[in-house]
């Protein structure tokens, strides 16, 4: 961002019925937005219907790096109002909200009407007609207009987009998106955005959805093995590297099904090579019997689990924070693992990353939670560095004498002999087993064993990514969170202590082990402590609570999807918290 | 003058070399045993570097088997033991990758795995010790017990289901290598086993494989009844036919047709900054 | 018991390999005990082995009822002693135990030694052979006569055992008894039980397993369907309950695996009639995505997990409480359910009884815990009266005018249409779902639906069996604990409290929900808590912590299987507790 | 004079009073519209009571069809639909029970329930909607997708694998009931569904079934190819011969051959009192 600039933002909703193309018009929009030196993120928010049905692109493009949605939207465009009402509630507006229809569609839908917003009225598809094109492109040239991106930005990237489809093509929809700015002078007013610092002194950007980015950090961390089954909302991650992976020596199985793909990936650890798979809840849950083989048998794997609305096949389309118990605690048995948390969109590459470095170096499987939100959406960053995180394993080197697999060592990590090396030759084995590996059913080699696989994840040094601590870090308020929840939170405490009241923030990136330490440092001084979630049993509270000990006045504001939880319902928590006589209606525990 | 000195040839690895020291869990008199031994004997007549070798299973009595071999091995979990083969030799395919189990851990609950790993042709060998009967969990019926066998107190009027027919399955789910052996016979097995490794592609070894303990009639009813009666032939409806007059007792190399294994896709390698370039936003 | 009687046990070990019938003639010795009016329990430690190896039957046979293990055995006979180290861990003796080799078998290990117990040589199998006898019978004789077994007892137990082996083998068997009795008098004295009241004045006894238990509360409670996958130690449930369904107009299904058992559980119940399946950790992992569509399509459906030594495989044959965490949180998404835990070995019928009672009233899939300890073993215990639970589902009649099978209800829950109700067609969805069951992604529908299925668990009057409360009730010392560790913390209890330690326990048979109200009660006055549990990461008081506050003086005394904990170690764990300086160094936590 | 009035017979029902009012979420020109229709007109000529029939799916677009009807209805989890169809079944014999789902669904992760099925032989009709696709995930390659289709993104180079034969493992696996149809021949589907419900044991019926978003080329080859084929036959090698002469598109009863139905067994009724009785100890 020009510093010169103060931050700014616009959120805007572009919703229509399947086939008006509103998707594409959303997405050239960002796009746009990224080639005239923005940045911004885009959502999207669909029908239940297989292809087709109501959508709608939900965008907030800002002059500064923005992950979390507003609180509400400052425009509403429809180019039609079908089904809306299946999820308005994913709408809010504002009173000051515009909201631009054509009549020819028909009436404002009740649920639309109800936050009594400014309404305009353009004929967009008698536009589209005039000029021979379609009325997203109509409604991508008005809503650039409107909040004031370079025209010239929007007809590259229209330009680029519709190339395939040839010049004539092209040509219409330059049109279409000229009438549509044209209306834009007759219209209320909207804040504009900012013009931004000319192109050559901008740095790199990039544009790109979390689950790309999970796929970037897999790759960066060693990743050479996926095996998987498709699931929304994680299918992306697998779309993105199978055809990436062979050019790096690597391949992509798919699988049968989740218990295959995850005993797949394990048969490619057991060989050396860093493996992973991605899934959402239910494939999850198949998964469960055969992590813990991974950790009896001490075989690095990662999944990467993009949670959806559950419970059962829920809402695969919609996003949710509620795997977080079945990550934590679904492996039957003692079975520590590790459980990490992307805490944005492009942090889904960086934790990814961290992740399989983590699981390789302590020989564990690792769950890396993500979600739809973050995973479905896209956003303009900055070009993301590889922040140098390698899968490294601790190896038996040829000729071992008397090698024994699962020795019990002080880090708990044992030298795992790859296949391939002379006299390294062991059974790896779900069995409970003595040092060597042979099983055993013997009270101290159960325990023995045990205590190591415990040890191992207890004493490593996570360093300081194990959380993000932002915000006034002497605070006596915090905000405790995980996950995608993690930008809109930043933003509500950024809100608060703009306004005077210090507030801290703790985002965990890892879940499990806990690290009760790190978080008693992280918790020094605070007294006051939200616990914000999305989802219904409060999961991520229950699992603080029995793991460290929490200031007593800690609440917990959690609601399940799909309605994303947004910074200033955060900051109304936060006040309430603060002054519960007042308002503690607001607080939802 | 030359003084180097020949370097005397290693020994060639016997069957033993490839036997651990561990003591068998198996009840004396099972049919197991003979399955290790041949195993050995095959892996020495191929002479594999003992490293080189990687022996997947899943749960069951016969499931204990890699921890007998001194290869490498992986014991996991009841049923999975084709996918993690699967995984390891996509990932590792310069391993030469043995699978052996039960007919529970592959009929019952890997059936699908089986079918899977039947149509995919990873070449693995899979070696399923087939005792009708689920022996670890001491006596149920499994998919290959007959249908009026009322030996277990779980069916008490049997399982009332026709016998799955192993090797129908894998002909019609497309598997290149098909045999059938006795482990009565662990000539004729060892030389199936290493045939089946020599086979690229996937190769099932179906062994008739007593359990004395909770099938006693088993061993007296296979010696008697297994009869040596296929030599490999590459046609399917041949291999079909044969099947449809089989008693169950037939043994021999079924069926034999040789297609690609399944692989990893070999191209033209690129770098890490080249797909993270993918990401970037042309300035406008 | 004869109330004039002091309450008196002994405790039993007799092992020997494979072969040699120990098992048998331990049963018969229960058998004995029990014909002639005792009360005992009998477990069994195996070798790897998968038929014969080493061997141990694992007997305390007490003139009033019993389940809990004692400190240490006041005997062990060893008819050979083949590879006994790997269970020695297990049998615990004191100095005064009372050790009985045969000098042919060789040494007595190392193992055995270091507990410097009392030793005598008995030339078992020399009066085996003159006996023309099995050396288990000699012992058998011997054990009987040593703990003051009336001879009528053994004489007929054991003619009614071997009675299909012919007459011959009788009266060896008689003889051998006998010769092992003679040898007694030349022995060292241990402790004998008292005589008993007459047979005409006693109460019925049964003799039955945790497993058959379990199985016997599932017929009661009203289970006619049942599918499954057999696993250890799990199985006996099933193999009790096929033959006994079809006379009952049920039956049972051999599945071809857990996801299949489950998913046909499912459809039994969605068919109305009662399903319950039973398994072991490794089976619960396959079933929970499965678990998750009962959740959400409100179908009841009973698991009974009966627990061994973990993570995956494991240690099958052994116990451990270490499947809490899976039953509790191993389900994706927000899924409230059930989970139940017997609190003994004839609890085990109690407690499924309750269990389906509760799953059918509230439409929700339930687990109930159990364990190889109380599964495997066989208590000798007064006749169980039937509690009276009972399935009984709110169904819906015919012809319900637009009929809402997910009705928002007050008590959350709704009439359920069984097949066959005309007019009462709704299709069941693990898809979130409007009242009538249609699929929808809306806010509204998946909040009213999440909320109800967490308010029918939540509202619901559990009455007075979620917990046994005992011991001292108001004391200001508690021990908590679940499952099968309750007759250990009973007995530790009744200690301390006879020693003038006030102290009360509190043994949870409702794990989840968590009832707050009730436990805050339970725990009313209580300033030192010690939580026990058999298991590596202290599963259950993590549960406690994250659901109810606890005392701040709370301890947990925890280690995993398979060495049973035993209740002079809770007596010490609780003293130390009470004196932390003292001793803190016996509390593990 | 007798003055009781005839009370006139129910008018018979119609195929649309099996059909529920929920709008499908299928894309307009989805094979899977025919099926429903060919389903409710099945359900019409035999008069079968809404209440007495049960639909259960699993997860996909052609696993969202017992919505679509007005009977009772289970929408299970992906690839678990048979199991739960065969417990309801079992535990209430008196139900017609319907399953249905995709390709994936029942040949991907449910491929061992549907040998299991097969082989156990209870009372239900399964109608497996074959799209070649994952429809619902959006695109990718199924069991019985071409080896060379290179139309996923997830298998550039297409899935590399021979196609699964669904109607050859039914027959290895010992289906007694089996069937062909074509989404666009509703009639011959719906009377394959009929024979299907009629069948006593497990029945399926294959449909080829386009669909136009992700296979947009299949409408068109299906009617190109499609051929009625085969009569019922009850030999299982004629079968057999039939389907290694087939192209794929074949249809018609390949094989009816009945067998009994898996069911529960039928005893002497005892009481739960006998049974706990069984526990007690003899006193001495
Ligand atoms: C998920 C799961 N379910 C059930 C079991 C219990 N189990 C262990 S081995 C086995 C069957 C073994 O039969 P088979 O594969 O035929 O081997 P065998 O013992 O006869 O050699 C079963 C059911 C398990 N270990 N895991
Ligand atoms: C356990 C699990 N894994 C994956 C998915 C994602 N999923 C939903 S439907 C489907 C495949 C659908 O294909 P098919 O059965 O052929 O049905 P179609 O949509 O083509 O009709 C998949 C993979 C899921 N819902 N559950
Ligand atoms: S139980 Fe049967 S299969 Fe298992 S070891 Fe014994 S004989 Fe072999
Ligand atoms: S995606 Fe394909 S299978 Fe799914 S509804 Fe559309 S056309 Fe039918
Ligand atoms: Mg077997
Ligand atoms: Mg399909």
């Amino acid at each position: 961002m020009d510093p010169s600039l103060n931050p700014q933002s616009v959120s805007i909703v572009l919703c229509g019925s399947g086939g008006a193309g509103v998707m594409t018009a959303g997405q050239m929009l960002l796009d746009a937005a990224a080639a005239a030196g923005l940045y911004g993120v885009m959502s999207r928010a669909l029908g239940p219907q297989i292809r087709g049905g109501e959508a709608a692109a939900l965008l907030r493009l800002a002059n500064h790096p923005v992950e979390a949605p507003d609180d509400a939207f400052d425009v509403l465009l429809a180019v039609d109002w079908q089904n809306i009402e299946r999820f308005a509630a994913e709408l809010p507006l504002r009173a000051d909200s515009l909201v631009i229809g054509d009549p020819a569609a028909g009436e404002l839908p009740a649920a639309i009407l109800r936050a009594h917003p400014r309404r305009a009225e353009v004929a967009l598809q008698a536009l589209a007609d005039e000029t021979g094109s379609r009325v997203n492109m109509v409604a991508l040239g008005l809503l650039a207009e409107l909040i004031g991106l370079p025209a010239e930005a929007v007809y590259a990237t229209l330009a680029a987009a519709l190339a395939d489809k040839g010049e004539a093509v092209v040509e219409s929809g330059i049109r279409a998106a000229l009438a549509g700015a044209q209306v834009v002078a007759a219209l209320p007013a909207v804040s504009r955005l900012p013009t931004v610092a000319a192109a050559a002194n901008r740095p790199v950007r990039w544009s790109l959805s979390g689950n790309e980015a999970s796929g970037l950090g897999a790759l960066r961390g060693g990743v050479r093995f996926v095996a998987a089954y498709p699931i929304t909302p994680a299918t992306e991650i697998l779309e993105w590297l199978a055809p990436r992976l062979p050019p790096l020596g690597g391949c992509l199985v798919q699988a049968e099904d989740e218990l295959a793909s995850v005993n797949m990936i394990l048969g490619g650890a057991f060989g050396g090579v860093p493996s992973l798979t991605a899934t959402s809840g239910p494939g999850l849950a198949l998964m469960t019997e055969s992590l813990g083989l991974g950790v009896a048998s001490e075989t690095p794997v990662v999944v990467c689990n993009v949670m959806r609305g559950g419970p059962s096949t829920g809402i695969p389309t919609k996003s949710e924070q509620s795997d977080l118990d079945i990550a934590l605690h679904g492996l039957h048995g003692d079975a520590p693992h590790l459980v990490t948390a992307a805490t944005g969109i492009a942090d889904c590459a960086f934790t990814t990353q961290w992740t399989v470095q983590l699981a390789e170096a302590l020989q564990v499987p690792a769950i890396v939670l993500s979600d739809q939100a973050m995973g479905q959406s896209r956003a303009v960053v900055d070009a993301l560095p590889d922040p140098g995180f390698r899968a490294v394993r601790l190896t038996a080197p040829a000729g071992v004498e008397g090698y024994q697999r699962y020795a019990v060592t002080e880090s708990g990590v044992s030298p795992m002999a790859v296949p391939g090396t002379p006299g390294g030759s062991f059974v790896a084995d779900g069995l409970e087993h003595a040092p060597r590996g042979t099983p055993s059913t013997q009270a101290a080699h159960h325990r023995e064993q045990l205590d190591k696989r415990h040890r191992k994840l207890e004493v490593h040094d996570y360093g300081e990514h194990w959380a993000l601590l932002e915000g006034a870090r002497d605070a006596e308020t915090a905000v405790i969170c995980f996950g995608s929840l993690t930008a809109a939170a930043r933003e509500a405490v950024d809100r608060l202590n703009a306004a005077g009241t210090p507030v801290r923030l703790i985002s965990l990136r890892l879940l499990a082990p806990a690290l009760p330490l790190a978080f008693a440092a992280a918790l020094r001084g605070v007294r006051h402590a939200l616990v914000v979630e999305q989802n219904h049993s409060r999961q991520f509270l229950g699992h603080l609570r029995s793991h460290y000990p929490l200031p007593v006045h800690t609440h917990g504001y959690h609601r399940p999807g799909p309605v994303a939880i947004r910074p200033g319902e955060i900051v109304a928590a936060v006040r309430s918290l603060l002054a519960p006589v007042e308002a503690p209606v607001t607080v939802e525990d | 003058m030359n003084d180097c000195k020949l370097i005397p040839a290693p020994a060639p690895l016997t069957a033993k070399d490839y036997r651990s020291d561990l003591k068998p869990v198996w009840c004396a008199g099972c049919g197991d045993y003979a399955v290790i031994a041949a195993i050995t004997r095959a892996l020495a007549e191929l002479q594999l570097p003992r490293e080189d070798v990687a022996f997947v299973s899943g749960i069951g009595c016969s499931s204990r088997i890699p921890a007998y071999s001194a290869v490498y091995g992986f014991h996991g979990v009841h049923g999975r033991a084709l996918p993690l083969a699967t995984g390891l030799k996509v990932a590792r395919p310069d391993l030469t990758v043995l699978v052996a189990g039960g007919d529970g851990d592959g009929f019952s609950i890997g059936g699908n795995h089986f079918l899977h790993a039947c149509r995919r042709n990873a070449d693995v060998t899979y070696i399923v010790m087939d005792n009708s009967v689920y022996g670890m969990t001491k006596g149920q019926a499994s998919p290959t017990t007959a249908a009026d066998w009322t030996g277990s107190v779980l069916t008490p009027d049997g399982p009332g289901v026709p016998a799955f027919r192993p090797l129908e399955i894998a002909l019609a789910a497309g598997a290149s290598f098909i045999a059938r052996a006795f482990s009565g016979d662990p000539t004729t097995l060892a030389a199936q086993i290493v045939a089946g490794i020599r086979h690229e592609g996937f190769s099932l070894i179906h062994v008739l494989c007593p359990c004395v303990t909770y099938r006693p009639e088993q061993q007296k009813e296979f010696k008697a009844r297994v009869h040596a009666e296929w030599q490999p032939t590459d046609d399917r409806r041949e291999a079909f036919g044969r099947l449809l007059d089989d008693d169950g007792y037939a043994t021999g190399i079924l069926y034999r047709n040789p297609r690609p294994a399944y692989r990893a896709p070999q191209v033209a390698a690129t770098t890490l900054d080249a797909i993270a370039a993918g990401f970037e936003v042309a300035a406008a």
